[in-house]
């Protein structure tokens, strides 16, 4: 019997009700009477300084309410979680620092007429060399996207001596592994529906961060904290692609100006193009074990293109270095993790948050060091495994509740269990 | 532009509606109709979340002009059941836990009834296959697989295949 | 932008309809129409919805082949039996097309009229050496579907002119077909490569065969110069080998977004030996689909 | 030829953000029927973060689930709860939404204790009751003896007295013009990182997860199809045992996709690949067969010992499926993803080196 009455139990899902019979409001399900539609205008190029924008004949469109441009932008135009380094739009004589940028916003009677009237936008842009690998981008004759350079954040993680450690170790393997940039693929495309009623900003939108959302349209409007309410809708996915501002601060400039219901919904291709990636990484990885296979010394340097705009781009670097040496007690440790500016699109946040692709790089070590010291993959790993006591690569004492040798028992029972069989042998 | 006449039965009802040459299906049940529950991902075919039922077939109603339809029968996610009397697929659905963020569960729930209306005990690779349209992010499958075979094991008062399945 | 929408009911107004029209897109099942209008890749003035043509729907047998409307979807074709047993690379190819949700819509004609190298359909029915009836307002003629094909995306059709009918001849005694194709997932998948056989054997010797593939030229393909080697050859792992080797030094697949044009060259040898062996063993076993 | 292979992977992941604050808030309403109202900031993106804090708050105040309704992520009238991101809900949010059911628990007690003439140590509640603990000492004796009492008096055992409904309760601290209201909050132990050395604390807890995926590699084709994914998990306690296995079980799908055919195609910073016909995602035919096993070795800090399972469910599955071809025909493949082509060209170089 469990000591508890509902923990542990599997209920149903709260939601579950209103998402089977298709009750559940997702934004792009909600609407108002005399909503209009919004759509963006975004950079063509990567790297560039936007020189000139004439929208005349747009704004002049039958149908077309608002057409926006950088000079609209009432409050800070930037916005970001850790640095606030994207433009809401990029204003004239500025930088576009990826395809994508928002250069203008149009709100209309239709959908159809806020794409003619884009279509109608003339914008006129200094293009620039961009630079498209992270590598080349660090080199000091690189061209900068930013002033202060294209390296953004540098973190180090140093425990015990690494050289000492190489020097006594039996075996050592040292492999570079890449990783490829991926898109979250939530299945709803992003989306939202902004009001102003009286003095105060409300909207509905697809996100995973709904007060993160509030703050960045109130800095970006000027008004006060108090004057945005952001009701997350039902949310149709997210895997940490949805913790960035998309339609939010467009949204609710758009509500502001027209003084009506203003509704944004990407398509699927404007989502793939727009939304944050998952970080494509160079890893560089040399581990060293003794005979018997127990870890001595480890060294990685991971490169991570952020692309254009840092989002949580520091934040996943630092995780990866963190947990770069795997679930695993290493006495000697040093990790160098770079994130990199590009004009590529920017990476953020995605579902695993930098540690999918250290995890891809220190098992592939793992498995080799078990071969070259002749044990098997499950013993190599319960040898090295943390456990009540270990110390983590951080410094961290971790006292209780690390549960990695019990994963690691009760997976090798299922797997003897439903017969798995490994053709290099024992697993 | 001509707007055209068409007659067509919706969730058991018939509606006469006048359309757009260029109106696609979707448009019409989500913004004219109100019908909100079937769902836009990809707008192209490739998603499976905007699936309704045309004569009992599964389709996607991104890619449909609302024009052929006339005739037809058309049955959404809205037509499948209500909260005083849910389909057997929508209570499999919540007790199988195979929704997670929803999106993909309209349209998932219309490809199962399309399934289970020609072939009542589907094999789980059938059911894979007939589901293969509708893409979900977030359950990995599993879960939603259970919940169609639920339904059409109690249907048929049979030995779940899936019991038998795992005790092999 | 908006178009003008026509619905004929039957052929003559059909080509009634389309004499009167400069400009106008044919609406099959229109998974590829629809797509391509959305994208902004085509503009039609006017889209004419030939779905109510019931001289082009149906799937019938006559002596020794089959007549396949060109509004027949490529679910009515996995659903029926009789093609499953006598055109069985076409009953393979309609059941790889796309999703459930599109091969109920999606039309045999359609999969062919649209001309991309990498339709499923297109190796099959080449492999079977069906036959496209062309009809007008002026008659009806008939064209080898391998001779239709003008370049990616083209057909030798003319203004006017459509496709009703297919005719696919049934396999008999000692012929077996096959399909293959290799796509990067196992559903809503385009075609890396594809390719369909078509074997006639007597004894344990290769009597007759046809080898068509995909995705490896402009247009789908057949590989005549295998074929004329293959001919009379013995029924041998060895010699679908060798005849996978030659296709891989035959064709000239491009690089793109799905695959290398050397790894298509890989999959084009894996192809012909795959579609072989099958279409061989259907041939001896009497059952063509087994 | 088919070759078949197993392969390991394993991971740990910090639950929350990494040596920052990142707290989360919450309040909690215990309403005039007993039902209860939870305000929380966190957003609910389908990995059923409603459904397990609703189980928290069902757990701590003693009613039950149905009774609980979660109204979540509006900022005009819930509490910051940061990000959903970082596996931190559960933990993070479910320590402020039990810390706030505490709070208003406590309200109750209060009342409780007087209604029941023990010390509010020896009340425990559960399923919509506040009982006196059974084997609770002396205040066990006195009511034992108020009960003897009271049927001496020819009363009945005054079973009222023993335990109370939660509505009850709430009644009586109505009457006094008590409102059961509780907020809480919760921010996790942790230190910044040295800038040097990045020593510190990053986490308050970690989640640790071994896979095993069962590959089938095509020698010919270069063709992987994964069989069978093994996924234990350590989540410290499963608020919710289906919806952890869903999160598995999802987060296998996206590990496998990574692992073997999701890549955005760039030219010139332009993605080529920019809709679902040439961006793949797994459909329900390339999915394996994935048995997701919970592991629990409860936190201590956590809510019931609960720590995360979001992220960590797919990060090891793209490690353990590259073992895995490794182990199938050989070849290590070390830049994602593994596609046909990359296999085949190892295969046909390492043909060339034996020959």
């Amino acid at each position: 019997m469990s000591e508890f009455k509902v923990v542990g139990q599997s209920v149903p899902k709260a939601d579950a009700l209103d998402k089977v019979i298709g009750r559940a409001k997702f934004a792009a399900d909600i609407s108002f009477p005399g909503m209009l539609y919004a759509k963006a205008l975004r950079s063509p190029v990567a790297h560039g300084i936007l020189q000139h924008i004439d929208y005349s004949a747009a704004a002049a469109l039958p149908g077309v309410a608002a057409v926006l441009t950088g000079k609209d932008v009432p409050g800070a135009n930037n916005f970001g979680i850790i640095i606030k380094d994207e433009p809401v739009i990029v204003k004239n004589g500025e930088k576009i620092r990826k395809i994508g940028d928002t250069l203008a916003l149009v709100a209309a009677e239709n959908e159809a007429i806020a794409e003619q009237a884009l279509a109608l936008i003339k914008v006129d842009i200094e293009e620039l060399t961009p630079v498209l690998c992270p590598i080349a981008a660090m080199q000091p004759d690189a061209p900068k996207i930013y002033d202060k350079g294209n390296v953004l954040a540098v973190r180090k993680i140093v425990k015990g001596d690494t050289e000492a450690g190489f020097r006594d170790s039996a075996v050592v393997v040292q492999q570079q592994y890449k990783t490829q940039m991926v898109e979250h693929a939530y299945i709803e495309p992003e989306a939202g529906i902004a009001l102003f009623d009286g003095d105060v900003v409300t909207m509905w939108v697809s996100t995973q961060n709904p007060h993160y959302d509030a703050k960045e349209v109130a800095r970006n409007l000027n008004i006060g904290l108090n004057k945005v309410r952001v009701i997350q809708a039902a949310t149709g996915g997210g895997f940490g692609g949805k913790l960035d501002v998309s339609v939010q601060v467009h949204l609710a400039m758009l509500a502001v100006v027209t003084r009506r219901p203003v509704r944004m919904v990407y398509s699927r291709t404007e989502s793939i193009k727009n939304s944050v990636k998952r970080h494509p990484y160079t890893i560089t990885m040399k581990t060293g074990a003794d005979a018997n296979g127990r870890l001595t010394a480890f060294e990685c340097t991971i490169i991570g293109d952020t692309g254009a705009y840092a989002s949580y781009g520091p934040g996943t670097l630092t995780r990866s270095a963190v947990h770069a040496t795997g679930p695993y007690e290493i006495p000697n440790v040093k990790i160098t993790a770079y994130t990199v500016y590009t004009n590529n699109p920017q990476a953020g946040a995605m579902r695993g948050f930098g540690v999918p692709q250290v995890a891809f790089a220190h098992e592939a070590q793992m498995d080799m060091l078990a071969e070259k010291v002749g044990i098997s993959p499950l013993e190599i790993r319960l040898l090295n495994a943390l456990r009540p006591g270990s110390l983590t690569a951080t410094g961290q004492y971790l006292e209780q509740s690390v549960g990695i040798v019990s994963t690691l028992e009760a997976a090798a029972a299922k797997v003897r269990e439903i017969k798995l069989e490994r053709r290099g042998g024992r697993l | 532009m001509d707007k055209i006449k068409i007659q067509f039965v919706l969730n058991g009802e018939t509606r006469q509606v006048e359309v757009e040459p260029d109106l696609l299906l979707i448009d019409l049940l989500r913004e004219r109709l109100g019908l909100t529950g079937t769902k836009v991902g990809c707008g192209e075919g490739d998603c499976g979340a905007c699936t309704v039922l045309l004569n009992g077939k599964n389709v996607n109603s991104c890619l449909l002009l609302a024009a052929r339809v006339n005739g037809c029968e058309v049955v959404t996610v809205e037509g499948l059941g209500s909260y005083d009397k849910l389909h057997p697929l929508q209570e499999a659905f919540i007790a199988e836990g195979a929704v997670q963020c929803g999106f993909c569960t309209p349209g998932m729930l219309l490809s199962a009834k399309s399934l289970l209306d020609v072939n009542a005990r589907p094999t789980r690779e059938e059911i894979a296959r007939h589901i293969a349209g509708n893409l979900c992010r977030c359950t990995g499958y599993t879960k939603i697989i259970n919940a169609i075979e639920k339904v059409a094991c109690a249907d048929r008062h049979c030995a779940c295949s899936r019991e038998a399945e795992e005790g092999r | 932008m908006p178009f003008v929408y026509h619905a004929p009911r039957t052929l003559e107004n059909l080509f009634a309809t389309l004499d009167s029209l400069e400009q106008y897109s044919l609406l099959a099942g229109g998974t590829d129409l629809i797509v391509k209008w959305k994208e902004k890749l085509i503009d039609p003035k006017a889209v004419v919805d030939i779905n109510g043509i019931a001289a082009m729907k149906g799937i019938e047998e006559c002596p020794h082949c089959f007549s396949i409307g060109a509004l027949v979807t490529h679910y009515e074709i996995t659903a029926s039996a009789r093609l499953r047993a006598a055109a069985t690379a076409l009953y393979e190819a309609a059941g790889e097309v796309g999703s459930p949700q599109i091969r109920h819509i999606a039309t045999i004609g359609g999969n062919i009229v649209n001309a991309s190298p990498a339709a499923d359909t297109a190796p099959a029915l080449l492999a079977l050496n069906a036959e496209a009836e062309i009809q007008s307002r002026t008659g009806i003629s008939a064209i080898l579907v391998a001779d239709l094909f003008t370049g990616t995306g083209r057909t030798c059709l003319k203004p006017g002119q459509i496709i009703s009918r297919i005719k696919v001849p049934a396999s008999g005694q000692n012929q077996g077909s096959a399909f293959v194709k290799f796509g990067k997932r196992k559903a809503l998948a385009i075609a890396v490569v594809n390719g369909a056989a078509w074997i006639t054997i007597d004894g344990d010797k290769i009597k007759d065969v046809r080898l068509a593939m995909g995705a490896v030229a402009p247009t789908p393909i057949r590989l005549l110069a295998i074929e004329d080697w293959l001919r009379g050859q013995t029924l041998a792992a060895s010699t679908f080998k060798t005849a996978g080797t030659m296709a891989e030094k035959l064709v000239r697949p491009i690089s793109d977004i799905r695959s290398s044009a050397e790894y298509r060259g890989d999959l084009a040898r894996q192809v012909v030996i795959r579609a072989l062996e099958t279409a061989a063993r259907r041939a001896k076993g009497g059952c063509a689909c087994g | 030829m088919k070759k078949r292979g197993v392969g390991m992977g394993c991971m740990w992941y910090g639950v929350g953000n990494t040596g920052l604050p990142n707290p989360a808030g919450a309040h909690v309403d215990i309403l005039d029927d007993g039902t209860v109202l939870v305000l929380t900031g966190c957003a609910d993106i389908g990995q059923g973060s409603d459904t397990a804090l609703a189980q928290i708050a069902a757990e701590e105040i003693g009613v039950r689930y149905e009774d609980v309704r979660v109204v979540s992520a509006d900022t005009g009238v819930t509490p910051d709860a940061g990000a959903t991101s970082a596996s931190r809900q559960t933990y993070i949010s479910g320590n402020a939404v039990r810390s706030a059911a505490r709070a208003a628990k406590q309200l109750i007690l209060e009342t409780a204790a007087e209604m029941l003439g023990v010390s509010q140590e020896e009340i425990i509640a559960g399923d919509r009751l506040l009982k006196v603990r059974a084997a609770s000492g002396k205040s066990q004796a006195f009511t034992d003896c108020q009960s003897e009492c009271r049927v001496g008096l020819g009363l009945d055992s005054g079973s009222d007295t023993r335990e109370v409904s939660i509505a009850e309760v709430i009644a009586k601290c109505r009457m006094k013009g008590k409102l059961t209201l509780g907020h809480g909050w919760y921010n996790p132990d942790t230190t910044g990182l040295d800038a040097e050395t990045g020593q510190g604390r990053p986490y308050a807890t970690y989640a640790f997860a071994t896979q095993v995926a069962e590959v089938e590699v095509d020698e010919d084709t270069g063709e992987v199809t994964v069989l069978r994914v093994v996924a234990a998990h350590d989540v410290g306690r499963a608020i919710n045992p289906r919806n952890v296995e869903g999160q598995i079980e999802g987060g296998c799908a996206i590990g496998m996709g990574y692992a073997l055919m999701e890549e955005i195609k760039l030219q010139e910073g332009n993605v080529l690949n920019c809709n679902f016909a040439t961006y793949l995602l797994p459909t329900s035919l390339d999915v394996p067969e994935i048995y997701p096993l919970i592991v629990e070795d409860p936190e201590k800090t956590g809510p019931f010992g609960a720590k995360g399972v979001g992220e960590p469910a797919l990060i090891p599955t793209a490690a353990a499926i590259a073992n895995a071809v490794y182990d199938a025909v050989g070849v290590r493949i070390t830049d994602l993803p593994i596609t046909p082509d990359k296999i085949l060209a190892k295969l046909k170089e390492k043909q060339n080196k034996g020959a």
